[in-house]
């Protein structure tokens, strides 16, 4: 990208809101190439942690995972001594990106270009031909290898999750989430080792802030979501919470699924999603096994800037989002259970796995979503998006048809942008 | 390596015809999906059947999460159920394209396969896409005479899925 | 695009034109993403009329279509009145692009994600859970569905001919066209009722203007055409003529076919697309059914700045310009026939339709020609196309060897982009 | 369904058979199109044929509209003269791939069958493209003891179509 | 142009057994290369084999280069080992998917046959593309009752290589 | 591309250099449009000599090939007199890239669009209609053809080698490449008629500008190259040398071929590529028949800005450069023998052949490595490359551990490039 793309006034680049406030969000928020590179100048390179691991991806020594902060690569990886190291994934050299596969094993990282070596924190532990040969060319005498590793973030985990900052004085991350995200967080990573099951990998054709708002819009999961509705897992009016924590950042968007299926008259003619007579045959994919303490049996909580916790039932995952300029970004599931899952369990878990990721039930109705929106604001003559849901309250909503949560993320975002 | 040739230790006549009518099996079961007849695809499995479609990643590291994971015939018709149902997606078109159909061998009562897949979807105004290429991992049984898959593992290399897969592959 | 693709000076932007005037058009006229977001501005969405449908593909009340306005997709449809509305496919909550398919029938529009409801006219009727659930949540009282519709265009038809337009000021479509363009437009739209015969969809690799060029430019059609020429369709020297607008925007390329294949010794010398002796085995191809009250058997007329209308003999269409960039257009066909046609003139028109399309005689070698000028400007050192031939003469132009339609065109587009 | 596995009203071994020689039928006539042997393109066909390639969009709304619309050998013929004398377009490679071949019936005489195809085009300088993906909706009759279309309807998903389209499919 | 259909001088019999037995060996030598067992890829040519991979533009014009460009079974080896042991590049999965075989004739004990190849590409976070497309010209050897190539001129219409190639094709 | 790509001042597009002078360059050095844009403007279109052909290829009159000279396509051909003409491949009228295959002969050449014919030097012979049909339109009276041939690029030749240049003053080529590089120039192409064995055609993703730095860098050869070391082809300590000529521009990385493979102990150490115990079936390939008089068996030269000569032992290819934006290039691969080559000879050139092009042992490695640099840098937090083998040197160094001959080559390029 362009040196110039964070140059000039909002007003010479046109970023100017709208009068109605946080009732309205212009378009250029979801299209801009300069809103994006301040974004990333900001946000995910800012003073914010994003998550880039489960340590069970990584349990041993030596275990390392290609992951990404924001657009950028990094590796996670596990020393000898078992802390964890997050740094880039560009050669202190030339640049290269030096770590390819998904993830593996290794006593130290070889850049392939020139053979630079990095320890697993790292660290430049080797420059070929340092002093030359035969005492010709090499580096100068005062190169300092320990001047010269590769960029390393800050590093921080709870129960189990890897956290990393690009800014060094970013706040300890118990501040950062705040109590109220900290709790269902704490009760989904309980304690239990997680056992990795596996990934899902795709992109959407959409801002990557869409999906932090689809998660913070507890209104489009009983309208778009015909599958939750007709087989009773939600309805508008179940027991439900759309929490937000004190700076707007984070949301938790909870239910509790409902002993029977008992949708209120007032409800169903409100949804045109409702079918009646239709039902599983094998309804197993809806079935909950208590197994947290928590209220509630959903959870699905986004963690400023970059994840999304899962807890659908019992299947659970972590999601990661990797922006990839305005118009789209990819988005990688970790699937997971616990140590000790007997083996049906884990099936329960994989077959309710059917209801997320790119080919879930609600999964897919997401991510077509979002393609719909990003193809609507991207070639429509200039416009601002409605947001006035719960009128203007901001934060956390105590029912499900409010966008308050989205007006108090775009409170925050817009003070961090200065727009 | 010769195992290698004929892909088989079964008779070689023996495994031409299973090829053959394999090659078959898999025209009907893209023209089901390429034609929308998704309420068909369950009737090419057997009622005990597993299926799933899952990223080369994970079949080689034999994690065992699948984009779709159906144990049975109940999940394979709920999984039409909510496609024709309740499932909200853009139109599109898809083609399913099988090829290099191998036969590796009978193990109790079941024709092990592999062949080569690529699914091409189109969406309105967009152009054709390689949406998946990847691998069918078969295990058939015959039932009243006729091939029905009792496994299917789809194993995907386009491990990153542009946005959604909607229909089974 | 950024906002700031409008901004700066032309002087600053580089926006220059040759002092020899408009026997000179720049590169940056093709290739500027700036002097594109400034077209789609002050052409397609100002005072000009998009042709958007055929009121034949929409017969019947809750019949509707996906169309552009410009590069802007829009829903055209037919309410339960009969009435055509047009208004943009992009959903007054978040902006979804809720009209997915081509064409189809509905009582109203659905957006997906959140269900607001749409009439046939594109106005609000329905916002699920407008008053929130047991009295929380919901929209503000003042929330007037009215208020939030999706932005409707101004509509106008002609002769089944259905155009639209964002400005709400844009003249009357008869003074739009001008009574040369006006004539030859109803003698294709006759006032037989049409009957759809099918689409074709191409992209082009070019920038959209070089459609209207192409077909202001008689010149071409004698020479890059060889299968017109071999087979006597058209010389230079028939009767045939180049009418143009007051204004310069719209044409109308005429032609008649010789009742002989004779082709002026003169001519021949200059056309190398000649060739003696080639015959075609199945010349009904080339058969013109005399069906229109016009000296030309052939008219191709351009109505700036989305339509082109194809009477080509007996193959009849629209064509549609869909802008996507500087560097790209879509092009939809519309083929058409009459209601009352016969099984055999359906087939003549349908065996005819090899000359054009994508895959047509002559529409492939168009589509060629513009991609090669295309890719021939996109990559040399900044130059400018010569518009000479005709001298400096402007507008309609008595013969085929004239580039007056084009330099008359860029007098009206300089005019109205300020360059 | 059970027809959809077989594809077919016809004795399965003389479907196969005929599956077989449709698949040569399929090699020969794209190797006639990727050597840019034009001229022998008319020959695959009967005197009588119907051949039209159109978008699935106008396929599934009954349009009757081509692409490409030749009635008879007269206008194959001289869809390939124009091709080899009169047309102007760029130099290009292509490949024409055929796969899912069935047989689905014999009617009068004609045999019905199905394939899928894909149209794979490239441009001096440029990539490969997926030009075109679709079926191939086929009747043969056998003349002189060999197969040859009587019709050929050639639908493609590919319903936005880069450019042009210079060769038949 | 009657041998255009045939596509052969042989009994269209053996012809056929030829095609189906040619078809079992591509999809055993694709599936070699598509699970990575490189060291197997010589095993499918005889020890006088000749193996050439070079674009369409070089074989038109009797260009006799190679992109790869292999002389008898070490040079073949020699490949295989460098892969395995010292080449550096990005992981990556493939898929080789083979049609349209064709056997033009038989020729001094050695079969002439053709098809069409795609080699897709996947690279980690990165969309398949249509590495290359091109065709097959084969000629086959029995030995010991198998195939085994002779002579494999692989002829890519992908002129222009995305980046790299790094297996055989 | 638009025309505002080269304003603004450096600071205020962000490109400051770092303080450390030329130990270290900034990113966008690699990934900045505007950067590339000021390239194409000083350097291809500049005072530069463009590699576009070898006279072998076009051996008789009215032979010609679409070549490049930087990112502009042009157009080589040999006149009826023997003369050879480079000229743009854009046609003067509207534009057309006319000449469209990779090769071929022709008497002149015919624009497709409106038949405009250009012989072969590009000079304008004849516009259809010129003077119109029966005396109307056609070009004006004072319309010179010779004024409006085809751009002609200024035209240069040594040992067969052709080289074009848009500036008319550019010195002659001796001056250009200096007698360092001329040396190993001339020993290539010693004077043999050149035999044309074919061509590789590929993309690289990365900036043009590593193809050079690759070339300069023979440090990358001992550490990337295994198949160089384990077969003994080339290790650190070698009889070599990397020759850079007064301005920095090209270079020339020269090696001799030991007699025996002899890694001593102190390179084994310092290169994990080492493989011991591995040898070739058919060692045929490293063969090194002597026909050069040259003391080296290896000489690669990087022509500024776009050429590079390959005599990698017996195995001998020009390679072309095309530059597509910042972010990648292609590559254009020439491989030759001589004439009179015994079949024996020319087998060996191919069999050595599988050392290079995009798929040799050593060619996909370069280009594998080049990706992993350019993916490491576009997408990192702004940064900067290290160069400091070799200490501060500039220019010719007489071992294979510097980085001399790439800073001398940015010293060049930040002078022309104003950065
Ligand atoms: S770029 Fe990593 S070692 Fe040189
Ligand atoms: S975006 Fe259309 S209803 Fe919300
Ligand atoms: S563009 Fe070349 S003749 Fe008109
Ligand atoms: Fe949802
Ligand atoms: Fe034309
Ligand atoms: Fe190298």
């Amino acid at each position: 990208m362009d040196a110039r793309a964070t140059h000039g006034s909002n007003a010479d680049r046109g970023f100017v809101w709208p009068e109605e406030g946080l009732a309205r969000f212009p378009d250029w928020v979801y299209t801009s190439d300069e809103i994006y590179a301040r974004e990333v100048e900001r946000i995910f390179h800012g003073a914010c942690w994003n998550y880039v691991a489960l340590e069970a991806e990584i349990p041993a020594p030596g275990d390392f995972k290609r992951s990404f902060a924001g657009p950028t690569p990094v590796v996670v990886a596990r020393g000898a001594d078992g802390a964890i190291a997050v740094f880039e994934n560009r050669c202190a050299h030339r640049g290269a990106e030096f770590c390819r596969p998904y993830r593996g094993n290794a006593r130290e990282f070889v850049c392939p270009y020139h053979q630079w070596t990095y320890d697993l924190g790292g660290v430049l532990v080797g420059v070929p031909f340092r002093r030359g040969v035969k005492g010709e060319g090499g580096m100068p005498a005062d190169f300092r290898l320990e001047e010269h590793g590769v960029r390393r973030l800050k590093v921080t985990t709870r129960r189990g999750v890897v956290f990393a900052s690009f800014a060094p004085g970013t706040e300890p991350l118990e501040d950062y989430l705040g109590p109220e995200i900290l709790a269902d967080f704490d009760a989904t990573f309980d304690g239990r080792p997680l056992k990795i099951l596996g990934y899902y990998r795709n992109t959407v054709p959409a801002n990557w802030k869409m999906y932090h708002e689809n998660l913070k819009d507890p209104y489009h999961a009983t309208l778009l979501h015909s599958y939750l509705v007709t087989f009773g897992l939600l309805v508008a009016g179940n027991r439900s919470a759309m929490i937000v924590d004190a700076k707007g950042r984070h949301g938790t968007m909870a239910s509790a699924k409902p002993d029977t299926l008992d949708v209120p008259e007032e409800s169903r003619r409100e949804m045109r999603a409702f079918h009646d007579n239709l039902a599983l045959a094998d309804p197993r994919i809806l079935d909950y096994v208590r197994e947290f303490n928590s209220p509630w049996s959903v959870t699905m909580q986004t963690i400023w800037p970059n994840m999304i916790v899962q807890r659908e039932l019992n299947t659970l995952g972590t999601r990661q989002i990797v922006p990839q300029g305005p118009h789209r970004f990819a988005m990688v599931w970790t699937m997971f259970g616990f140590e000790g899952d007997s083996d049906e369990m884990t099936r329960h878990r994989l077959r309710q796995g059917n209801l997320m990721g790119p080919a879930g039930f609600l999964g897919l109705e997401d991510n077509e979503a979002m393609k719909f929106v990003q193809d609507g604001i991207a070639k429509a003559r200039p416009s601002a998006a409605v947001i006035e849901l719960g009128g203007s309250e901001e934060g956390t909503s105590p029912n499900l048809i409010s966008e308050a949560a989205i007006r108090a993320l775009y409170r925050h975002w817009r003070d961090v942008m200065g727009v | 390596m010769r195992e290698d040739f004929a892909g088989t230790k079964l008779d070689p006549a023996e495994a031409r015809a299973l090829r053959l009518e394999i090659e078959e099996f898999h025209a009907a079961y893209c023209a089901a999906l390429d034609e929308g007849r998704i309420a068909d695809w369950p009737g090419f499995f057997t009622e005990d059947a597993v299926y799933r479609i899952t990223g080369r990643d994970n079949a080689d590291a034999g994690l065992p999460v699948g984009l779709i994971y159906c144990e049975g015939g109940g999940m394979l018709r709920d999984r039409a159920l909510a496609i024709e149902k309740t499932a909200m997606f853009a139109p599109r078109f898809l083609l399913h394209a099988v090829s290099n159909v191998r036969v590796l061998g009978l193990s109790e009562g079941t024709v092990e396969a592999q062949a080569t897949y690529l699914v091409l979807q189109t969406l309105v105004d967009e152009p054709t896409t390689i949406h998946q290429a990847g691998r069918y991992f078969d295990r058939f049984a015959r039932v009243a005479g006729r091939l029905l898959l009792r496994e299917r593992q789809c194993v995907y290399d386009t491990v990153l899925i542009d946005n959604s897969l909607v229909l089974p592959v």
